[in-house]
């Protein structure tokens, strides 16, 4: 699909979430809650105990009955339907040629740890910060998508091997 | 002429029109004035400072009494029950946080009849549902809750009633508005958050 | 022609929205947008017009009586014009207020009701309209309120 | 007017259902913009594929211009949108950790996810590695809470800070992205790779 055209879907599904729920996207958000359910069903008290995780547990709450819980089930659910319609179901590993399958997985992995690492810490990755952030011309978003991108290009010169 | 190309232009034209717009406005009125006239203008949205009392001395919980005073006003006499959001912060679209309950009763009450009378116009005109002031403001509180006293010979049941209503409102009065500040203002600010902070974002 | 054709998926969009803006803001049957700017003299009380300050308000003075009784209280010459509350926005009042070149006083036995309608009309853009209210009538509280001092607190 | 959720108090089931349907709609645009493939978005940083800031500035501009319309017209009430609270340290420090996350991962987690749901392998140990990630923030927490939650500034808009009109800083913010369309397509034509745009 043309890019630009594209990008009005997504901008028109943001609006819409901000017109329906007055809130934005956010994907790492529900990464999270996942976490903290895991957590607290593996080690209760220990999730009741610390200062991180007691606070999705206060009041009976369900961390997996949430917003971004169910926000993300929808990304999985919308992709496949997407992939589905455009004929791209398949599983496979992409990578460059030049690169070992294990080196490719081991270094999406590292990603994925740095990448929702920083989404925790800025509250909010290149979706739930970045993106809506912007929507809403908040300071906060402007900033959080200056770093990604600045540091990702940084960044991209000592993973060059990798992907080119 | 390439997609990008008709697509930056349609942006230009569209980001044109939204800089000309007087849009550090922010909020305006939402419904037509016709519409809104008769909704002002409606006697079902006052209330008496008795009907007030009633809901104050039976704890209603379906009712909000929403102060339009300032804090420093609002610390040294409030309805009890009450929550204060100056009449100034008001403006500063401060409604949607107070009033989205749909199906409670919210009564603005400032010391006159000019500010609750207001804040009740721009309620209605971002078409908020139940919305009333309480007629004569905090003035006619004291004036009826506070001062009255009974003179006659003989007392109806009805009279009764609201005498009692009185008396008990204004031992409710005395006995929050004698408290030091230090617990008044505790009060207010629980209440406070409780009203605030938006939901979203990813945390 | 061909312009049209080439750029039609632009027009298209940028058209409609361009109407429905221009409507909304020149339209007399809205509110005017920035509802804060409008209702700022109520936060300033510079719109609460009592005996003191009548006599020095300058300009040819009207008053819009919006009840039946007569306001009677500053009978000295002055031009008052009968319109009950509810028909304030029929169009040969509105471009009475509208025409009046001076300030336009709303009175009303009930400061609620000359509040309200004050409030309505300036959200509809009219300036120079001031609230004729009694020496007494202002957003201060009269009485005082005493402490009883036997009260402890529970909590 | 809206957020509905403002206007009417939503039912929890109701609620919910609406992020499953704004995640349908937000997966789908991902994965139709091409987004479920890691050598596609890491292209804009070697510039042979600029996709995602095409995506990405559209996307931020529409719903933008909407808004303020939306707004403009009062059916919207932005006050009542929630705006991202500005901690300076937290979102430069976790920016950047991001921004080598993306490259050495190929994704973020939104795209990731939609990457996995079409059966990208490298997707799915993504996410297990995302999970590790929040997990381990989790458990350092009381480590960085300082930095995450110092120098607090509220949730502030920018065209506030500047002094300017929202929809005048749209406007700049238009040119801007036109001015950045127009470099990423002269860079995708100077930095092209058809071996692998090709393959993806």
């Amino acid at each position: 699909m043309n890019p630009y055209l594209a990008g009005t879907m997504l901008g028109m599904v943001l609006l819409l979430a901000m017109f329906l729920s007055g809130r934005g996207l956010g994907a790492s958000g529900g990464i999270k809650y996942c976490v903290v359910s895991i957590v607290g069903a593996v080690d209760r008290p220990h999730a009741e105990g610390s200062i991180y995780y007691s606070k999705y547990f206060e009041e009976g709450k369900k961390p997996l009955k949430n917003w971004l819980t169910l926000e993300i089930l929808g990304v999985i659910a919308g992709g496949f339907i997407s992939g589905a319609i455009s004929k791209r179901l398949k599983f496979k590993i992409e990578k460059s040629p030049k690169i070992s399958k294990t080196r490719r997985l081991i270094f999406a992995f590292l990603g994925g740890v740095f990448f929702v690492y920083g989404a925790q810490l800025a509250r909010g990755c290149t979706s739930g910060a970045a993106l809506s952030g912007m929507a809403v011309l908040s300071v906060a978003g402007f900033v959080t998508m200056i770093a990604i991108f600045g540091s990702a290009y940084i960044f991209a010169w000592f993973f060059r091997k990798n992907w080119i | 002429m390439n997609t990008r190309g008709k697509f930056s232009a349609g942006l230009l034209c569209l980001g044109f029109i939204l800089a000309l717009l007087p849009l550090s406005a922010n909020w305006s009125f939402t419904i037509k004035p016709q519409k809104l006239l008769p909704k002002v203008l409606d006697d079902k949205t006052y209330f008496t400072v008795d009907q007030v009392a009633r809901f104050v001395v039976s704890e209603d919980t379906t009712v909000q009494i929403i102060d339009l005073r300032s804090p420093k006003e609002f610390r040294a006499v409030n309805i009890p029950g009450s929550i204060n959001v100056p009449y100034d912060k008001l403006l500063n679209n401060a409604l949607g946080s107070i009033l989205s309950n749909g199906n409670i009763k919210n009564i603005f009450y400032s010391n006159s009849d000019f500010d609750s009378n207001y804040a009740l116009v721009i309620a209605g005109g971002l078409n908020y549902k139940n919305i009333y002031v309480m007629k004569g403001g905090l003035n006619e509180w004291f004036n009826t809750v506070m001062n009255s006293s009974f003179s006659g010979e003989r007392i109806s049941a009805r009279e009764n009633a609201l005498f009692e209503t009185r008396t008990r409102a204004r031992k409710m009065f005395t006995e929050l508005n004698s408290l030091p500040d230090s617990l008044k203002l505790k009060f207010i600010e629980t209440k406070h958050i409780a009203s605030k902070k938006l939901d979203g974002g990813c945390e | 022609m061909k312009v049209i054709n080439k750029y039609k998926v632009i027009i298209a969009v940028v058209l409609p929205i361009l109407i429905l803006v221009l409507i909304r803001s020149f339209g007399a049957n809205h509110f005017k947008s920035d509802a804060k700017r409008w209702a700022e003299p109520s936060v300033l009380r510079s719109n609460i017009i009592t005996g003191d300050q009548f006599g020095t308000l300058t300009g040819d003075k009207l008053i819009i009586n919006l009840g039946k009784a007569v306001s009677g209280i500053y009978n000295m010459n002055i031009d008052e014009l009968n319109i009950p509350a509810d028909s304030i926005l029929s169009k040969n009042h509105l471009k009475t207020i509208r025409k009046h070149d001076g300030p336009v006083l709303l009175f009303s036995s009930e400061t609620a009701v000359s509040s309200r309608i004050w409030m309505v009309l300036s959200q509809m853009g009219y300036q120079n309209i001031f609230i004729l209210a009694n020496d007494s009538d202002n957003e201060v509280l009269k009485y005082k309120f005493q402490p009883d001092t036997l009260v402890r607190p529970e909590l | 007017m809206g957020p509905i959720s403002s206007l009417i108090q939503m039912p929890e089931w109701l609620d919910l259902l609406i992020a499953l349907l704004i995640g349908i709609g937000f997966g789908f645009s991902l994965e139709q913009a091409g987004f479920s493939s890691s050598r596609k978005l890491v292209g804009m940083f070697y510039g042979y594929d600029t996709t995602v800031i095409k995506v990405f500035f559209t996307a931020s501009i529409v719903a933008l211009i909407g808004s303020q319309l939306l707004s403009f017209f009062g059916l919207l009430n932005l006050n009542q949108v929630f705006v991202n609270e500005f901690y300076v340290n937290a979102s430069i420090v976790g920016g950047i950790i991001m921004g080598a996350g993306f490259i050495m991962g190929g994704f973020c987690p939104g795209t990731g996810l939609s990457a996995l749901s079409i059966g990208k392998i490298d997707a799915m140990v993504f996410f297990v590695g995302g999970l590790t990630g929040a997990f381990l923030f989790a458990e350092t927490y009381p480590l960085i809470q300082k930095l995450a939650n110092g120098s607090y500034k509220g949730p502030i808009k920018i065209n506030e800070v500047l002094g300017i009109s929202p929809g005048l800083f749209t406007f700049l913010l238009i040119i801007a992205a036109v001015i950045m369309f127009w470099i990423a397509e002269a860079a995708e034509k100077r930095f092209a790779r058809p071996d692998i745009t090709n393959e993806i």
